[in-house]
């Protein structure tokens, strides 16, 4: 067993961390609340020349074969930079497409083109019920059981605790023109979604312990710096142990992910033999410490800044706001509680209790 | 001991049922923290003033109607109850009027008291400065002497966090008057206008977006003699009345709770009463009833007080603080401090309350959705975040519970 | 509105808080937990000399009425003193038989001898299902549904991790001789029951945390005391919270046991009218709140303490080990909260789940 | 990355799981912390050594069987699923041992380690003194030279909770051997004999009332050079490798909490998996499994390393201390101090673990019921609660993160 990622993970990862850093996401987050979506383009754009979509598509639809774990690593970086726009959503809907049990090339011509990092499209699923950034994406689709279907955006736009996020209803069952559900496997789909959101939280909630560790040892009040207070020193380091448990979580989800039987993709994961030790139950499991971890970091980034830390215009608070939308996104605490005591299997619809009274 | 309303209290309570249920707006008002919700929220204090109930423990003479502290939580209980619109006056009715009715002359009281009871002057706070949030002693805006204009000050520097800035009309708060003097010593205590020559204001927004508050850059404004509270260079006492006040049962009272908390209930069970949220659910009712009962206990402690002046009517002791702060335990310790254990616990309250209402609408719904029924919960729940920060963070003031009701020895 | 005990409330407490300060209470637990009922006895006969049995019990059945806010706040020092023995049971038996819906003196022997402290009896019910002191007690009884019954304790008798309660298997239905039902009402056995459990939690809870502030000022290590330390601080200020709120629950708990129907009592509580702020909720909401607010204390007495607090020998823990037994004594965490959800009502066998596999 | 065993890992937990199939006792033994149960656990010991499986990661010299520290976890997964017994030896295996191997030498090594592994000789351990508790550099017990017998100490003074000692054969501790030394200085790792002339052992019974630990008063009791461990006057550090182990994965092995985990959910199931308690569960598991993976992380970070040594086997770096606590994370950055991030983390899942059994239980059940199914976990609860209180209470581990891991100030 060699549970750590190895030497070219840590590259990738590397490498999608320094092309974030000097791209100012926070500056594009802040564009894309505002609508203007130059900047979060061009940041994808970016992300995709890495590769980044490729590493969900097999190389015989164009990518690079099927890398959960490598885009897990990148989805932490995209947390902790806060980067906007629905890429958890197009990433997803890529290794879909790519996984079409049918084979071929029937998905349509979006795929090469969310390769080449044109377009972004959004999903959502029947527990959603919202998809985040309905308009601004290129295309809107939507799950129904094992099938996807495409859809039409109703309704205005509404704005979200996370002001990158523009969500719009988009009810199951509207698909446009002929209704033929969209050739790609919707299982995968979610599952990746789902990987993915835990590891956005997850380096969203790194974000936010750093800043406040970096904040406690600048900001004196009393004569001295508060991070030499007991008790904020206690939350923090509360915060970086749910994190720190967080990551095995991640990592192990990442490959049960790979593991999962279906796709066409080259399955680089166990055989599932006697000494395999991944687990289905990983995933929720990793969804939700994931989520509850940064949610915890956002709670003690609050509680550490103060009012700074209630501001729009701190870039801190983007991470924040966003920590409390990717908590229920792609499995609520609740959905994925059941599903680890379930097996791993999430309910047939996440949330179902949501859609209304 | 018991639970039971006078006939008079009953009166009471019927009263503003039967008022509230005639005026209070069918439709949400927009957010009071934008301007024309602003606007909106300001029109709707004029009603309430209109109708006796816009600062019901005052002295009639201000336009209150002298209720008992009891009858004021039983008017905040009906109020939340009703849903009626959050109050845009709350910073001077909660906190500067009680330090007013404390260390104010009758000529301040007659000026500034009535209009503010009508909405007509609405009042923001301004007290946390960049250097001097949780570490309120340490700020460094200053008020000198000029004698100009008949005499008073000129205040510059720069406050923050000052809530309700973006809109209101005036302001107060804290400015060293004498430079020579360290910490609490030598700061006073002043009002002065938004609109006055050398302030600017730069409205920040809240998490939402909102400016639910505001930068204040003040350079040379002056402010007439006639605008001190107390005495100039006892500041720091009439505001520490004021904070005990702020963290007291009346700038967050039980009514609001109890309310949000019998919401919850209905809310579990039009979602088919998931037992997976049952503690949750029944957890936050039993604490917003403990709070209530705590309210009671309080009232009773204190049969004669008001909630305007926390115990100290116009000409009272003074000691406001320590009235404020009966403890709420209905057998419990009368100690000064209990405000700062009312603080950390409705905070946490409202802050688990809020939580369980957003898990319990599921995903989607912890997105805003403003004119959904959902938005209110997320609403109340951005707003609640802020409760363990303000008005002293809760690490504050639960080292204040340990060193001054538990006795445990101050910190290094 | 005067919701706040009275002068004679509050001198019987202080009456009742002296008698049990100079009894010696953690020897009389002791001696208890070794078997030997001698000063625990003693110190029953003298709380019953101050007519605390006598409170539960109308005049004409030889008490002095129904006062179960007076006897909360006698079992909230009976609680801080950790005295031992079935008191709650025998003075929630005596409420019963002295409420017999049939009136008259068909209750046998026990009340007289109760009332001069001469007898110590145990109840349960089928939720429980051990019998505080099966063995010790003088007589041991049953309810079943709005029926008591006596019963014989069956098998050995088991530790507890209070080791001042003996406990007995004491299934329902196990009548003696013929079968009958004892003349009593086992609703008010039951309220009164969790009310004065919930009192002695309370209790508990604050000789818990003045033991633990105490210790926490006179023990210093890293030359300095270790209640200058921030964490502890914020740990006993979380407690002292925790239990300054559940106080005014229980006393509202008291008012509503006493407002409750159904026995002959002389129901001195409000007449239920339209200003009448009694809530049934408040009853299984005080259990709830004084059992977590106790557990608390005693979690934190524990952290408090370091391993002092792990020990048998020191007196606190006597405290320390009640506080869990009786969180779920008389109504669980679980069931209050259902009952709270409920209007008040308790499932109508708590924790039936626990009767076995 | 991946999770598969290799195939000698995988025959390696097939051979365990056999062996501990046919030899693990049918009915559980008495409690370790009687007499009786001491015994029986003394000869489980003993037919663990006889099957190689007592000490499975030392050398086959002194009786184990070199396993690396991902064949320990997968063991140590095996025992705890099995139900075996506690293990009345882990005060030698998992705090004296790991010292020995890193400051010891040939012939302690050679000496005490056979009777170690076998169960023939019971170690306890002897830290805490009364005035030093968490603040173990502040401890006065002494070691005074002499030089007859050939040359040794005299050991005076008090320790106490003292685990094992009511029934134990030796102890170990630090001593204050050069008294004008303060704090850290000064001091040596010394092993005696608890029945050693001016050796007196006051068992104290912890919250079951079983003596569980002892006070030990020592009044020149006699110790030869030779079991001195390292040298004179370095004790602080080699106690300091123990220390690390203590809150590190050796000494609660994930496998304890997978398997409490599974019985959890069994039990959870078996009261028809009532929704209220579905978090809870699901959370217990999740973070048991985040514990095991961590640990797989941790070994593949170090694939040579044994858990005997930490990282240091006989003759190794002695740097144990740093390679026993490599970062948990498996992404993570290898941090000395992750074991305080762990002691942390286990101490805390364990008591919300039993916790929420006995909340599963119900009422009756949280009751110590020896005999009964259900005082396992009433067992288990106890042992938990001590868990945040000892090997550095958790708010000295807190303390350690926050400095150390994330840098921020040092406390005053």
């Amino acid at each position: 067993m060699r549970f750590l990622p190895d030497e070219d993970h840590r590259t990738y990862a590397a490498t999608v961390r320094r092309l974030l850093a000097d791209a100012e996401p926070a500056k594009a987050a802040r564009a894309w609340a505002a609508g203007d979506q130059g900047p979060g383009r061009e940041l994808w754009r970016a992300l995709a020349d890495t590769g980044l979509p490729a590493l969900a598509v097999p190389e015989e639809r164009g990518g690079m074969g099927w890398y959960p774990s490598e885009l897990a690593a990148a989805f932490v970086e995209i947390g902790r930079a806060a980067a906007p726009g629905p890429l958890v959503e197009t990433v997803a809907l890529a290794a879909a497409l790519g996984a079409d049990p049918r084979g071929g090339d029937t998905a349509g011509p979006w795929l090469p083109r969310i390769l080449t990092g044109d377009l972004l499209v959004t999903v959502t699923d029947p527990a959603g019920p919202y998809a985040v950034d309905g308009y601004l994406a290129d295309a809107a689709f939507v799950t129904e059981g094992p099938a996807l279907h495409m859809a039409v955006p109703e309704g205005g736009p509404l704005p979200s605790i996370d002001p990158t996020r523009h969500l719009v209803r988009c009810e199951p069952a509207t698909p446009v023109e002929s209704g033929e559900p969209v050739p790609g496997d919707a299982a995968r789909l979610r599952s990746l979604a789902t990987l993915l959101t835990a590891a956005q939280a997850l380096g969203a909630g790194r974000a936010l312990l750093d800043g406040s560790v970096e904040y406690a040892g600048r900001r004196t009040q009393f004569g001295r710096q508060i991070g030499s207070f007991q008790a904020v020193k206690h939350q923090l380091a509360t915060v970086a142990i749910a994190l720190e448990f967080a990551e095995p979580l991640l990592h192990g989800a990442a490959l049960a992910v790979r593991a999962q039987p279906g796709g066409p993709g080259p399955a680089e994961g166990s055989a599932g033999g006697p000494g395999d030790a991944t687990d289905p139950r990983d995933l929720p499991a990793a969804k939700a410490a994931c989520s509850r971890a940064a949610h915890q970091a956002a709670r003690t980034a609050l509680q550490v800044h103060g009012a700074l830390g209630y501001t729009d215009e701190y870039d801190l608070t983007l991470h924040l706001r966003k920590a409390r939308a990717l908590h229920d996104a792609w499995g609520t605490p609740a959905a994925c509680h059941q599903a680890v005591l379930a097996g791993g299997r999430f309910p047939a619809v996440q949330g179902e209790a949501a859609s209304g009274e | 001991m018991d639970l039971e309303f006078t006939a008079s209290e009953h009166a009471f309570r019927e009263e503003a049922r039967a008022w509230l249920a005639a005026h209070v707006p069918a439709r949400p008002l927009p957010s009071l923290e934008t301007a024309e919700g602003f606007a909106a929220h300001r029109e709707w204090e004029r009603v309430l003033y209109d109708g006796g109930w816009s600062v019901v423990s005052w002295p009639r003479a201000y336009g209150g109607r002298d209720a008992t502290l009891t009858e004021w939580l039983i008017f905040e209980e009906e109020y939340y109850a009703a849903q009626a619109p959050g109050r845009v006056s709350q910073n001077g009715i909660n906190l500067l009027a009680p330090t007013l009715f404390a260390h104010g002359d009758e000529e301040q009281l007659a000026r500034v008291l009535p209009p503010m009871a009508s909405g007509e002057t609405i009042w923001a706070q301004a007290w946390s400065e960049p250097e001097a949030g949780s570490d309120l002693a340490s700020l460094r805006s200053r008020a000198e002497r000029t004698e100009r204009h008949g005499g008073g000050w000129l205040l510059s520097g720069q406050k923050t966090w000052s809530s309700r800035a973006a809109f209101a009309d005036r302001a107060f708060g804290l400015f060293r008057t004498d430079r020579e003097q360290e910490r609490h010593r030598g700061l006073s205590y002043l009002m002065f206008p938004l609109d006055a020559e050398g302030v600017t204001v730069r409205p920040i927004g809240r998490l939402d977006g909102k400016p639910a508050f505001a930068e204040l850059f003040l350079d040379q404004v002056f402010v007439p003699d006639a605008d001190v509270i107390g005495e100039v260079g006892q500041g720091w006492r009439a505001a520490m009345s004021t904070a005990g006040n702020e963290r007291g049962v009346t700038l967050r009272s039980p009514g609001r709770f109890t309310a949000s908390a019998d919401r919850l209930i209905h809310l579990w069970r039009s979602r088919q009463e998931p037992a997976d949220s049952r503690d949750r659910v029944a957890d936050a009712w039993i604490r917003a009833r403990a709070y209530q009962l705590a309210g009671y206990a309080a009232a009773s402690a204190d049969p004669a007080g008001s909630a305007s002046g926390s115990g100290s009517r116009p000409g009272g002791s003074g000691t406001s603080v320590a009235s404020a702060d009966s403890s709420p335990g209905a057998g419990g310790t009368a100690s000064p401090f209990a405000s700062s254990m009312n603080k950390v616990f409705w905070s946490e309250l409202d802050i688990d309350l809020h939580e369980t209402a957003l898990d319990l609408l599921g995903p989607g719904t912890s997105e805003v959705t403003e004119g959904l029924p959902e938005s209110a919960w997320m609403d109340g729940w951005i707003f609640a975040l802020a409760g363990p920060v303000y008005a002293g963070t809760n690490e504050i003031q639960r080292d204040i519970v340990a060193e001054r009701v538990l006795g445990l020895p101050r910190g290094r």
